[in-house]
């Protein structure tokens, strides 16, 4: 059981890690394009990790399972909208920032 | 006295923005806008009298021992769902407003209604 | 170890407001409510574990999804917006005509 | 300070810091993205007063459905709204400051935030519903238990709200409120996006698995007949939106939904009627059964799918009349 408790803090300590970082490249970041890379560093990698490790916490299979879709809903969503954002920004000529631009 | 009402003045604050958002500004659908603020303020105002400090949600379970109150939350519930008819409702007769008038300002619709 | 983990969230939350106020832009602002979003799934959850009742998680479940309507929403709904130049040349109207009158604080 | 109160602060802060936010837009469409915002943040702090099937319902009405019909909404008018002069601020200042400060000072009577033994907590019928319902009707989720039986008089009321206002709609801006003009407009479809395409054809079998699963586990966890009506029609709403109105409609005829909308009613009042005729009482579902709580179960399960498909069908034509005048103005 030691070895689960373990194994948890360090997925939860992880995800935490990842999604306050995107959190921070979310504000930080200096165009559009970039901060879609923030945000899906949290929505896949942050959210993933934090659910795995409070999956290995469940005290009933149902509450596993329900782990389970959720993780599976985010990994088809996130990515999705991270993608059709970045595409239609593209679309309506969002502009790219390069070394030296001022943010925006 | 802080410590134990500090939710109701917030939550008093957040409707008395969506009030001031519904008498002072001109526009049909920043008012509607408005009212979901003050809505939603009232919405927290009755869940958060039916709860109790430790308490949990009112779905009864073996090792459970305090609930917050069922009652607050039936209103509420049903109040959401008929707030979003009535949203659409408003919704639709400003859009009603805007293809005869031309516009969704209060002022301009009422301009044009006195002068022939 | 939870209350870490909850905190992170609040912070991330936080920041994901930030920049939903400051914008600029359509873009930007539904990244960070997406982004928000999600941070409200894994709050969720993680309340649910806090608390000591984490059976509740079916919300979880429609936060994930209920956030992607939205996003398709905007996009939708929003190319829509064909008069945007329209809206851009009423709006410097707008603030050529009005500028005197207000003291400009309601430009968010 | 525990953890609770930090919790509780925070989210309630952030509320505060939205609602002036979009007080303060003048773009309105960012002004109905933010109240999206407004209202996953409403949710969380619903989930935190343990009011689960509330949060429910909001996340799926507040993000789901109100966003999207206000976005439609904003689609059919001006997007920009004009600034607010000084002179009328005033007014609305006054009156909130005034009606602020009465509830601050009346708030004074209230009884403390989370208090065992407030009058709301003390009252006889807190334990009829949370004690006594384990045996008069015997499901765990005493909101359902409370929605569609104690109160399921009420809840009548309720739905003939949102059937009032669907209809109400119907007639602002529906087929019959003035002659569709034969112009049709290019549907921007989303087309170019493949991926979006794929993956909303690959969720909306689970998104009507969930809906469904709602409206038939609400008697034991959160859910019920509304939650589920709502979450029908996001997947419906997400369907028109990727795959274009005209096919949504060819899923989901409108004559069909126009004939739901009443049926959900009739099927409400069916029940009660049923019940009189069997000897009880107007919705006293003990008489569907030999065994009260076997007539509890069914009743309430009939009430609860009644809600969801007046809801359902009303919340999916408020939205294709909002979508359809656009396409054809």
């Amino acid at each position: 059981m030691i070895v689960l408790d373990i194994a948890s803090v360090v997925l939860l300590a992880a995800g935490a890690l990842f999604v306050v970082s995107g959190g921070v490249g979310l504000l930080r970041f200096p165009d559009f394009y970039t901060r879609v890379h923030a945000a899906g560093i949290t929505d896949s990698a942050g959210a993933g990790l934090i659910l795995l490790g409070l999956l290995l916490r469940t005290p009933s299979w149902e509450t596993g399972v329900r782990l389970l879709v959720i993780m599976l809903f985010l990994a088809l969503t996130g990515p999705t909208a991270s993608y059709v954002l970045a595409f239609a920004a593209r679309r309506d000529g969002v502009p790219i920032w390069r070394e030296g631009d001022p943010r925006r | 006295m802080i410590g134990t009402h500090y939710v109701y003045w917030l939550l008093f604050a957040l409707m008395m923005i969506g009030l001031y958002v519904v008498i002072s500004h001109g526009n049909l659908l920043k008012k509607l806008i408005g009212l979901t603020l003050f809505q939603v303020g009232v919405f927290l105002f009755f869940i958060s009298i039916g709860k109790v400090d430790g308490g949990s949600a009112p779905i009864v379970s073996d090792d459970v021992e305090t609930y917050s109150h069922p009652l607050p939350q039936v209103l509420i519930l049903t109040a959401i769902v008929v707030g979003v008819a009535t949203l659409a409702v408003g919704l639709g007769l400003a859009v009603r407003i805007f293809e005869t008038y031309g516009t969704v300002e209060e002022e301009d619709v009422l301009e044009r209604d006195t002068t022939p | 170890m939870i209350v870490a983990v909850m905190a992170a969230l609040l912070v991330t939350m936080v920041l994901a407001l930030a920049r939903a106020f400051v914008g600029p832009g359509r873009y930007n602002r539904i990244l960070a409510i997406n982004m928000f979003g999600t941070k409200t799934v894994l709050f969720v959850a993680v309340a649910g574990f806090l608390f000591g009742r984490p059976e509740f998680l079916d919300i979880g479940i429609l936060y994930a999804l209920v956030n992607f309507v939205a996003v398709v929403a905007v996009l939708r709904l929003t190319h829509y917006d064909d008069d945007l130049a329209d809206d851009l040349a009423d709006d410097l109207a707008d603030d050529l005509a009005d500028e005197p009158a207000t003291d400009g604080e309601d430009r968010a | 300070m525990t953890v609770f109160t930090l919790i509780n602060i925070s989210l309630l802060a952030i509320l505060v810091a939205t609602a002036l936010t979009v007080s303060r837009l003048r773009a309105l469409y960012e002004a109905a993205m933010l109240s999206a915002l407004f209202s996953l943040v409403t949710a969380c702090l619903f989930v935190l007063l343990d009011a689960v099937d509330v949060a429910f319902t909001e996340a799926a009405v507040g993000v789901g459905i109100s966003t999207v019909l206000l976005l439609g909404g904003l689609a059919l008018t001006r997007s920009r709204e004009a600034v607010t002069p000084r002179r009328r601020r005033l007014p609305g200042a006054a009156v909130a400051i005034l009606a602020g400060g009465t509830l601050v000072y009346a708030s004074q009577d209230l009884p403390a935030f989370g208090s065992a033994d407030s009058p709301v907590q003390r009252h006889p019928l807190t334990d009829t519903y949370l004690h006594q319902s384990q045996e008069d009707i015997g499901i765990p989720n005493t909101v359902t238990s409370v929605l569609a039986s104690y109160r399921g008089l009420d809840t009548l009321g309720e739905l003939l709200v949102v059937f009032t206002a669907g209809v109400a709609v119907l007639a602002l801006l529906g087929p019959l409120a003035h002659p569709v003009d034969a112009r049709r407009r290019d549907d921007l479809d989303l087309v170019d996006y493949r991926v979006l395409r794929v993956i909303s054809a690959m969720l909306m079998p689970f998104i009507l698995l969930f809906a469904l699963y709602v409206l038939f586990h609400g008697d034991f966890g959160p859910g019920g007949g509304f939650q589920a009506g709502v979450i029908f029609a996001a997947g419906f709403v997400l369907y028109g939106l990727v795959f274009g109105l005209d096919k949504a409609q060819q899923v989901v005829p409108r004559v069909v939904l126009w004939a739901l909308i009443p049926f959900g009613l009739l099927l409400y009042l069916g029940v009660g009627v049923v019940n009189m005729l069997l000897g009880g009482s107007f919705l006293d579902y003990d008489t569907l059964s030999s065994d009260p709580a076997a007539g509890q179960h069914l009743g309430i399960l009939l009430v609860e799918s009644a809600i969801g498909i007046t809801v359902a069908a009303v919340m999916t034509t408020v939205f294709f009349s909002f979508a359809n005048r656009r396409a054809t103005r």
